[in-house]
Parts: C-alpha cells; structure tokens; sequence
C-alpha cells in the first residue's frame, strides 16, 4: 500500500491519529492508552499485517519520552512508524511483546536505558546492566555517572 | 642386528652371576619399572611434538618452530612448564579422590604395559589370557575420569564425567567384540601367540573381508575409548571448556594428559599386535630374498612403526572430522558398531571353522 | 548428584532463577566460554544433557556507543559503529554514512557509490568466512577454521591496501569514501575470486558433505517462518526460514537494483539451511564483484560536502544488509552538529532472543551448534 | 528396504570421511601451501602497505621544519581528543606577531587510528606512519609530542 492509502485504512481504525509530514516513513501519533489496541490491529488486519517490527525505542525530549516503533510487512511491503508519547516522571504503556516477541528484548533494553514501564511485560528485568541499576536510566538526557563517564 | 631380546638376555645372565635368584627378580622388576616409567616420559614428549606437528601441517601451519631444531624440544619445555605450575585444588573439591583420579589414570596405563610384545622374546609378562587381561584393566580408566569429574565439584567436570562414562563402557562392547574375532581366528588370549600365529601373514591380509571389518571397527572404538576426537565428549572444549579435568593444573592436569596419550599408544599397539602382526616383519609368500630383508629391519623397528602407523591414523581423524553429539554417539555404537560387530563375529567364527583363511 | 542439588536449593549460595524448581541443574555457560565468542552469558537449566531453559545475560561488553554518538559529530560517530558488529565493520559506516547524506542530501559519485558495494561485498565474505571456520570450531572440528583464514587473509590485505586497517576500517564518510581505491586494488580483488573459487570446494568436502557435520546440523534449531518474523530475525538466520528478508533487494540501496543477484533463499528452517545459506551467499557475492570490478567508473570517491555537517531536524532511517542480517541506524536531529538520539537496530540483538525458544529440548552440544549459526557478534548484541 | 538403506548410510558416511581425510592428507603432505609468516623474524623484509594507520607522526625536512600552522582542526576532528594544540606566538622578523604551534601533543594511548585528523589538516602537516610495534612498559610513553624541539614552521605554509 502507498503512504496515502495507508493513511486512510489508519484514520478508519483510529480516529484521533495524527500523522508527521516530511519524513521518509508515514509516522503515526497514538496516545499511550490506545496503543496496544491499535497495535494489534497493524498486525492483524487482514490489509496492513505489519508483522515484522524493525526496532522500537525510545527517545528523552527532557519534558516526556517518546516510544518509537518502526514496523514493516513482510506481506505488502509497506512500512510504518509509530510515535507513543509518554509522561517523563512516570512513564508506562501496554507492552506489544506479544504480538511481536522480539518486542521482548527490545521492551527490556528500554525499560533500563530509559526508565520505561511496560505494563503485562512477561519477563521485565535487566537485561544488559547489572543488579542494582534499576531507576537510573543511562540514556535519559539528566543522567550523570560521574565514576564512569569520561568527559572530554 | 640389534634386538631388545638380546639386550634383556645380556642384563639377565650378567644378573645371575652376580646374584641369586630373588635378587635378580627385583633388581629386573626395578629395572623394568624404570623403563616402563622411562618409556611414558618419552612417549608423552614424542606424541606431543607429534601430534601438534601433525595439526599444524593439516592445518597450513608450521606448528613449534621455536625451542630446539623444528621445534622439537617445545614438549620438554612444555613439561618443565607444567612441573613448576602450582597445582590448585579448589575449594569445594573432594581432595582425596581428586588428587587420586590422575594416579589411578596413570597406573592403569601402565599396568596395560605389560602383556604388550614390544619385540621379538620381549615382553614384560607373557601372560596366557593377554588379551582379556587388557580389556579387564583398560575398563578401570573410566573410573578415573568418573573420578576426576565427581571430585571436582563443577558442573562442567561431571557432565563430563558422566558422558565418558556412558562412551567408554558402551565402546567397550565392540572393541572388545572385534578384539574377539582375531582370538577366536587364533584360538588363544595370549599376545605372544597371536603374533607367533602371523608369521605367514598378517590377519588383515589373511583374514578376508570379516578381519577388516574388524579393525576399522575396532580403530573406531579405540579412538572413542581414548575419549580422542571426534568422540572427546568427555573434554568437549566448545561445550564442556576442558570437560573432566576443567579444574586440574600442573602436574595433576599433565597426569592426565600423558595417560592420554599413552593410552593412544597402548590401543594402537594392541591394534598392531592383533590386526597387523606385532613384530612380525611383512612377508611375501615366496620371495625369500625380499622376506630376508624385512627380516633385517629389527623387530622392535616393527612394532613401533606399526604402532605410529595407528598412531597417525587416530590424529588425523583427530583434525578432520567434528564432535559427535551425544545421542549421536551412542546410536553409532548401539546402532550401527555392536550389530556390524556381532554379525562379523558369525562371519569370522564361521570362517574359523571352516579354516577358509590362509 | 547430592552436591549440585544441594548448592542449587541452598538459596544463599546459589538461589534458584525465576521460574526454576530446586534440582535443576543449572550452568552458566560464559561469560568466558569458547563456544560464545565474546563475553555473552548463557545461564542454561539442564535435565540431564537436555536443555530446559536458556537465559541470555547480556552487557559485559556494553560501551553505551548509543549515549557517545550523542556527543560525536555526523563525521565523528562513524568510527564508532566499526566497534559494533567488528566482522562487517564496513557495512556498518555505510549506513550511518548513508544516513547522514540521507539527512544532508548529498549525492554520491558514482564512483563512490561502487566502492562502497564491492567493499561491502568483501566485508561479507571475509564475515561469512570467519563464520565457517569459527563454527566449524564449535562442533569440534579445527581444521577448518585456518583453512578459512587463508582467504579471509587476502580480504584483510586488499583491506590494509586500500584502507589502510584490517579490521576497523572507518573508510566510508559522508558523501563517499575516504580515499581512493589503491592502485592495486582490481588486480588483488580478482586474484582473490579466483583463489576463492578455487578453494571453496575444498570446504565441501572437509565441512558440507562430511556426515557428521550434516548429522550435527540438520534438524537442530527449526525456527519456522512464523517464529522468524515474529522474533524479529533478519539475514541468513530468517532466509533459513524461507522469508524473503534480503535488505538489498527488499529496500534496495546505493545502486544494488542494478546489480545482478540471487536472493538466497533456503526453506529448511534448521542450522543446515542457515549454514548453506551463509555458503551460498558468499557465492553471490562473488558475482557481484565479478561485475563490478572491471566497471568501476572514473570520477570523484567524494562528493564536495561542507567542512561542518549539520543535520536538519528531524528523523532519519537507514537500513543495510549486513552479513548477520538488517542494520538500522535511526537519528533524531535536532538541527545541531551532533545527533540528539540515535539507535542502531543491530541484527545480532534480534536474533539472539530466539535462542531460548529454539534451544528448549536439544541437547547441549546443539546449542552450540545453533549459537554457531545464528553468527552471533557479542559487540553488536550489546552495543 | 531398511537393511538397504541401512548399508546405503554406512556407506555414505564411510565415503564421506575419506573424502575429508583425502583433503587433509592433501595438506598434510603439500607444505608448500603453508602460509604462515614468521613475524619477528621476517622484521627485515616484513613491508607494510603504504597506506597502513599505524600512528600520526608530523614529518620534518632536513631544516627541522614542518607545516603545521597550529589551526586546531585536527583536534576538532579527532572523536576522542587524542590530540590536544598547544600554541605560541612567534615574532616574526618584521616584528609581527603570529601563531605558531608549540607543542603538539598526541595520545597514542587514546588513538583509533580513524584517519579523521589526517583527512582534516588544511596543510597537510601531519600523515599517517606504518609503524605499528607500539608497546611500551610505561603508559607515559605514548603520550607524544609531535614537532622536534626547536622546530620551525615551513616558509610559505598558510
């Protein structure tokens, strides 16, 4: 499918999706509350089936995190980005890991680099830090080690 | 012509001149186990060097170059190495069995010393039942790995211990089945008669099809019972690191490694002396002349290149073919090497029989 | 057995992971293992030589290359993606060289463009070939290993020519390549085709037809095409599966659509299609060199870029085929000299995390085998 | 049939073996494929390729001059600050005042060898040395200074 036809199959399935021009992909802002829903259906509609997702991370904008999925269909092969926006002090969205396994590790590698809550994560524990670094994120733009950054 | 025979004879009667009888005997059992002793030292140095020349050259490379011409003193300085390295027992460890696992190896490698015919009239024990002698002693040498891995407290050891356990006892059977073909083609369990049985011709050349049967067989099962590869589950670096000794350093770990090799000796040795004649020079049939000058090679000069002949063969297995997964080996023994082998064993008897052999 | 059991249940010493029950046996395979490659940490739950459980614990070698690139500049950051997935170093500065002209729209010469692809080219071979010696190292045979080395040599030496490092390059900048090809570079690539031509049967008769490699390999790992796209993997690993994942005809990029290649593809899902995968790519390869070689077009190897590159606001995607599968790189730009966020999607990470669902009910000595050739790169798993 | 196909496999895998050991019998035998390089012993006619990175070094002329004109964008360029410009003010023999370069100092501890630096100098001051046997017993050692002592910079460098 082209991004425009994309475009309207969204806007039927939600609403209140606003779309960001200019970029490469056709990028979709959801809100964090509708995201595991609409996730589900990018992967099972029948005229999307984004079943492939590239990567997921996320980003620190200082006032709030931004979830960012990159989806491709290995069946029509169009592709998708998708924008959460999430709460700085607290944030939490619905994990999609079971839709996509591989969001499992990636889920993981966000919860301790960014601080990000996946709510009904099956297995939502440190992956690449060791014990003890839960709730300080090293990719959150305030985190300071003074012990193990070097400053140039 | 030199002969050992000669040698242990002059030693003998110089002995008895000056002795009497029972202090002959332990004054020769004392020089006996010395040589025993001497021999491993320089069977280790020799397998060693050999066996990493060997790797090298199939592997594109030059191998030891450095200590000595060629590189042929880096064992020795490898087991000066290996003398001076502290050896560690851990912690958790049953010490008692841990520091006794390398002895028994070592032990039970020398005491299959014994009946094997190293040349003409010399061997250290004449013994009539020779061959169910070796197969009775060489089972002690899974004891010792069982040993070595139960004693050590890690995990790594004992799953080691355990498949080498499952390997050796079951590649047992069939080693043991086509030692059989050749006792039941000479009818007797005594190395010295075995080869006396060669003299016209060596009984893979004799034995027809049935007899080669058994030798590959037995190569196979040998090549798994010394836990060399592609059957060294029990080591297993990839998966296990080091297997069994993963926790042995020094002169402990060196135990092992020279009871390795020198059991690679003693089976290729016992697949000398039973498939390919022992000492016995190769004849032809008739030619006298051409049999007179394989006479003059010394018997001893037979024994050992038959023996490094094996030897070879088992290295290059070695670094050419892959492990062997578990179930993969056991199914080659209890699948394809047991049936083959006991077939054979029809063959071969039926053979004896009706003396269709040469 | 009483020992083990006893450290396991006794939850001082050794408490029971998630989900495990007192009396599994339970070894850590890593940090330091020779069959991990790296500094991956496999802690496997066993039942006998079975395994019930294989749980990765990864970042010892994480250097946080994610957090430094924020403080690196568009021509700075390249360098660092070479300590990533080191085997395929220069597929890697390709996409963020990519990248960053996507971002400036830079075009690039022609002639810079065809380096780029016959260094990726080469780049692949040498990974692949790294691979087959190293996971012929895994299942117990060593041989072949040097073997591979021989060739992999060559490549590393048309790579000291032209690059001038055998192994961390940094030769791809924005807007080209870093210095022209070296003189001898056509004649070298070609002695190494046909040195590579005629040794790569050898491997088939001492790897490939040898039955106990097959009996090690077929069978063993069966990830289906579901299971591969739901997980994630990308490369060879999911063409072994019979998905049509190739980044460079999928998403074609820097003049691969007008190349001639095969799209490997192998549908028996287990390591053996993975590992014929793998041998047969190396082969288009091949024939991409062979057709580009002699066509090298004359002109600039560097398109004229500003002393001070900087990238408008706004977010950037780029993916390339790496010899272990798809890599992304994402920058987030604020419009500055340096990148505000930027994510590398690395195959490697979406790969390991179907170890575990393939691994259950193997055997140990298979999960070597899978490890060997799923082509895991520790630095790419932990960035 | 299963008797057939039984034969059949041991067959198979008795042929597959020898054609391994037939290759590495090959090997074995031909030392003439042996590729291994005796490297502290080839020292002498061991040659590097010229565009080798083995460190950044600034060449001088037989006058102890260079080129550097001490303008710092080698240490902008460099990712991981290995370079660091120290500079002076020279009087010139009109009785001007000009920037020149007093030390410039080069950790080779830190250097990945990127060739970012290289690729940066306007003038061509520094390049890339083939040299590559760099350990020493001390760290200190790596950290170098590039310009001679009581190096001058070239007339006619900008």
């Amino acid at each position: 499918m082209t991004n425009e036809e994309l475009k309207t199959t969204i806007t039927g399935l939600l609403a209140d999706a606003s779309f960001e021009e200019g970029g490469e992909f056709l990028t979709v802002n959801v809100e964090a509350g509708a995201w595991k829903i609409f996730a589900s259906h990018l992967r099972y509609d029948e005229s999307l089936q984004f079943d492939f997702l590239t990567f997921c991370t996320g980003i620190d904008w200082k006032t709030h995190l931004t979830m960012v999925y990159h989806l491709d269909s290995y069946t029509y092969h169009h592709n998708i980005v998708v924008k959460v926006k999430l709460d700085a002090a607290k944030p939490e969205v619905e994990t999609v890991s079971d839709i996509w396994q591989t969001a499992n590790f990636h889920e993981r590698e966000v919860y301790e680099l960014f601080g990000v809550n996946f709510l009904h994560h099956p297995d939502l524990r440190l992956l690449i830090l060791e014990d003890g670094w839960e709730g300080r994120n090293p990719l959150r733009k305030d985190f300071e080690d003074p012990v193990n950054m070097i400053k140039l | 012509m030199f002969s050992l025979a000669d040698i242990s004879k002059t030693i003998d009667t110089w002995l008895r001149l000056h002795l009497n009888d029972t202090w002959t005997l332990v004054v020769e059992m004392v020089i006996a186990g010395v040589s025993v002793i001497g021999l491993f030292a320089v069977l280790g140095l020799v397998l060693v060097i050999m066996e990493r020349k060997v790797s090298a050259w199939i592997q594109i490379r030059l191998g030891p170059n450095r200590v000595g011409p060629k590189g042929m003193f880096q064992s020795l300085a490898d087991t000066v190495k290996l003398l001076v390295k502290e050896g560690l027992t851990p912690d958790g460890a049953d010490k008692f069995l841990f520091n006794l696992a390398p002895l028994i190896a070592i032990v039970v490698a020398m005491l299959l010393m014994a009946p094997i015919a190293f040349a003409k009239n010399f061997q250290l024990w004449d013994m009539n039942i020779g061959v169910l002698y070796i197969t009775a002693v060489s089972s002690i040498m899974v004891i010792s790995v069982l040993m070595a891995g139960w004693a050590s407290n890690n995990k790594y050891s004992l799953l080691g211990a355990m498949r080498s356990g499952a390997q050796i006892v079951s590649y047992e059977l069939s080693a043991g089945l086509s030692i059989i073909a050749i006792v039941i083609l000479t009818g007797s369990l005594s190395f010295n008669e075995i080869v006396q049985s060669q003299a016209d011709g060596w009984w893979i050349f004799k034995g027809h099809i049935p007899v080669i049967i058994a030798f590959v067989i037995f190569i196979i099962a040998a090549t798994a019972e010394t836990n060399r590869a592609p059957f060294d589950l029990a080591e297993a670096e990839s998966e296990l690191t080091a297997g069994f000794h993963t926790e042995y350093s020094g002169m402990k770990f060196a135990l092992f490694f020279l009871a390795e090799y020198v059991n690679v000796f003693i089976v290729c040795a016992i697949g000398a002396t039973l498939f390919l004649g022992g000492w016995m020079p190769f004849h032809i049939g008739h030619w006298d002349a051409f049999n007179h000058v394989m006479d003059f090679i010394p018997s001893s000069m037979w024994f050992f290149g038959k023996t490094f002949f094996l030897i070879f063969l088992i290295m290059w297995f070695r670094w050419t073919f892959p492990r062997l997964r578990i179930d993969q080996l056991l199914n080659l023994e209890w699948k394809y090497l047991l049936p083959i082998s006991m077939f054979n064993i029809l063959l071969v008897t039926a053979m004896a029989i009706l003396k269709w052999h040469f | 057995m009483y020992r083990t059991t006893e450290i396991i249940s006794d939850g001082t010493k050794n408490p029971p992971l998630e989900g495990g029950e007192a009396g599994d046996f339970i070894i850590n395979v890593g940090p330091q293992h020779p069959a991990t490659h790296g500094v991956l940490h496999l802690v496997i739950t066993l039942n006998g030589e079975t395994i019930k459980k294989v749980e990765p614990h990864l970042g010892y070698i994480h250097r946080s290359i994610e957090k430094m690139c924020e403080s690196l500049t568009y021509r700075q950051f390249i360098y660092v993606t070479s300590r990533m997935d080191y085997l395929s170093s220069h597929i890697n500065n390709h996409a963020c060289a990519m990248c960053v002209e996507k971002g400036m729209q830079i075009e690039v010469p022609a002639r810079a463009r065809v380096i780029r692809i016959l260094m990726d080219e080469l780049t692949r071979i040498a990974s692949h070939e790294l691979w087959l010696g190293a996971m012929a190292m895994d299942l117990g045979a060593f041989t072949p290993f040097f073997h591979t080395f021989r060739e992999r040599e060559m490549i590393n030496e048309i790579m000291e020519d032209t690059c001038g490092a055998r192994l961390t390059m940094n030769y791809m900048v924005p807007g080209g390549v870093m210095q022209d090809i070296h003189p001898d570079f056509q004649r070298k690539v070609k002695d190494f085709v046909k040195q590579f031509q005629r040794k790569i049967g050898e491997m088939d008769e001492i790897v490939t037809g040898n039955t106990i490699f097959q009996n090690r390999m077929k069978g063993v790992g069966i990830i289906t095409r579901e299971d591969a796209i739901s997980f994630g993997c990308t490369g060879p690993v999911s063409r072994g599966s019979g998905v049509s994942s190739d980044t460079r005809k999928l998403f074609p990029y820097e003049g691969y659509e007008n190349i001639e290649f095969d799209e490997v593809i192998e549908t028996g899902c287990d390591s053996f299609a993975r590992y014929m995968i793998r041998i047969r790519e190396m082969q288009q390869s091949i024939r991409i060199i062979e057709q580009l070689i002699d066509n090298i077009p004359e002109g600039d190897f560097q398109a004229k870029t500003k002393a001070v590159l900087k990238l408008p606001k706004g977010d950037f995607f780029q993916r390339v085929e790496t010899a272990r599968g798809q890599f992304g790189v994402y920058i987030v730009s604020e419009g500055g000299t340096t990148p505000y966020r930027i994510k590398f999607r690395s195959p490697g990470f979406s790969n390991l995390s179907i170890l575990d669902h393939i691994a259950r009910g193997s055997k140990i000595g298979d999960l070597v085998a899978m490890m060997g050739t799923l082509d895991l790169v520790i630095p790419d798993i932990d960035r | 049939m299963y008797i057939i196909n039984y034969i059949k496999t041991v067959f198979s895998t008795v042929r597959s073996m020898l054609v391994g050991m037939r290759r590495t019998g090959y090997y074995f035998t031909h030392h003439k494929e042996i590729i291994t390089e005796q490297y502290p012993d080839n020292r002498d006619t061991l040659k590097m390729a010229d565009r080798f990175k083995g460190e950044v070094v600034m060449p001088h002329d037989e006058k102890n001059e260079h080129r550097c004109t001490g303008c710092t964008a080698c240490e902008l360029a460099c990712p991981n600050g290995t370079i660091k410009v120290i500079t002076k003010f020279d009087i010139t023999p009109e009785g001007k005042k000009k920037k020149a370069i007093d030390k410039l100092v080069y950790h080779l501890e830190l250097c990945t060898m990127c060739n970012l630096c290289i690729v940066a100098c306007p003038s061509d001051a520094i390049k890339m040395a083939q040299t590559f046997e760099h350990s020493v017993f001390d760290r200190n050692e790596l950290t170098k200074v590039l310009n001679n002592p009581g190096s001058k910079i070239m007339d006619g460098v900008e």
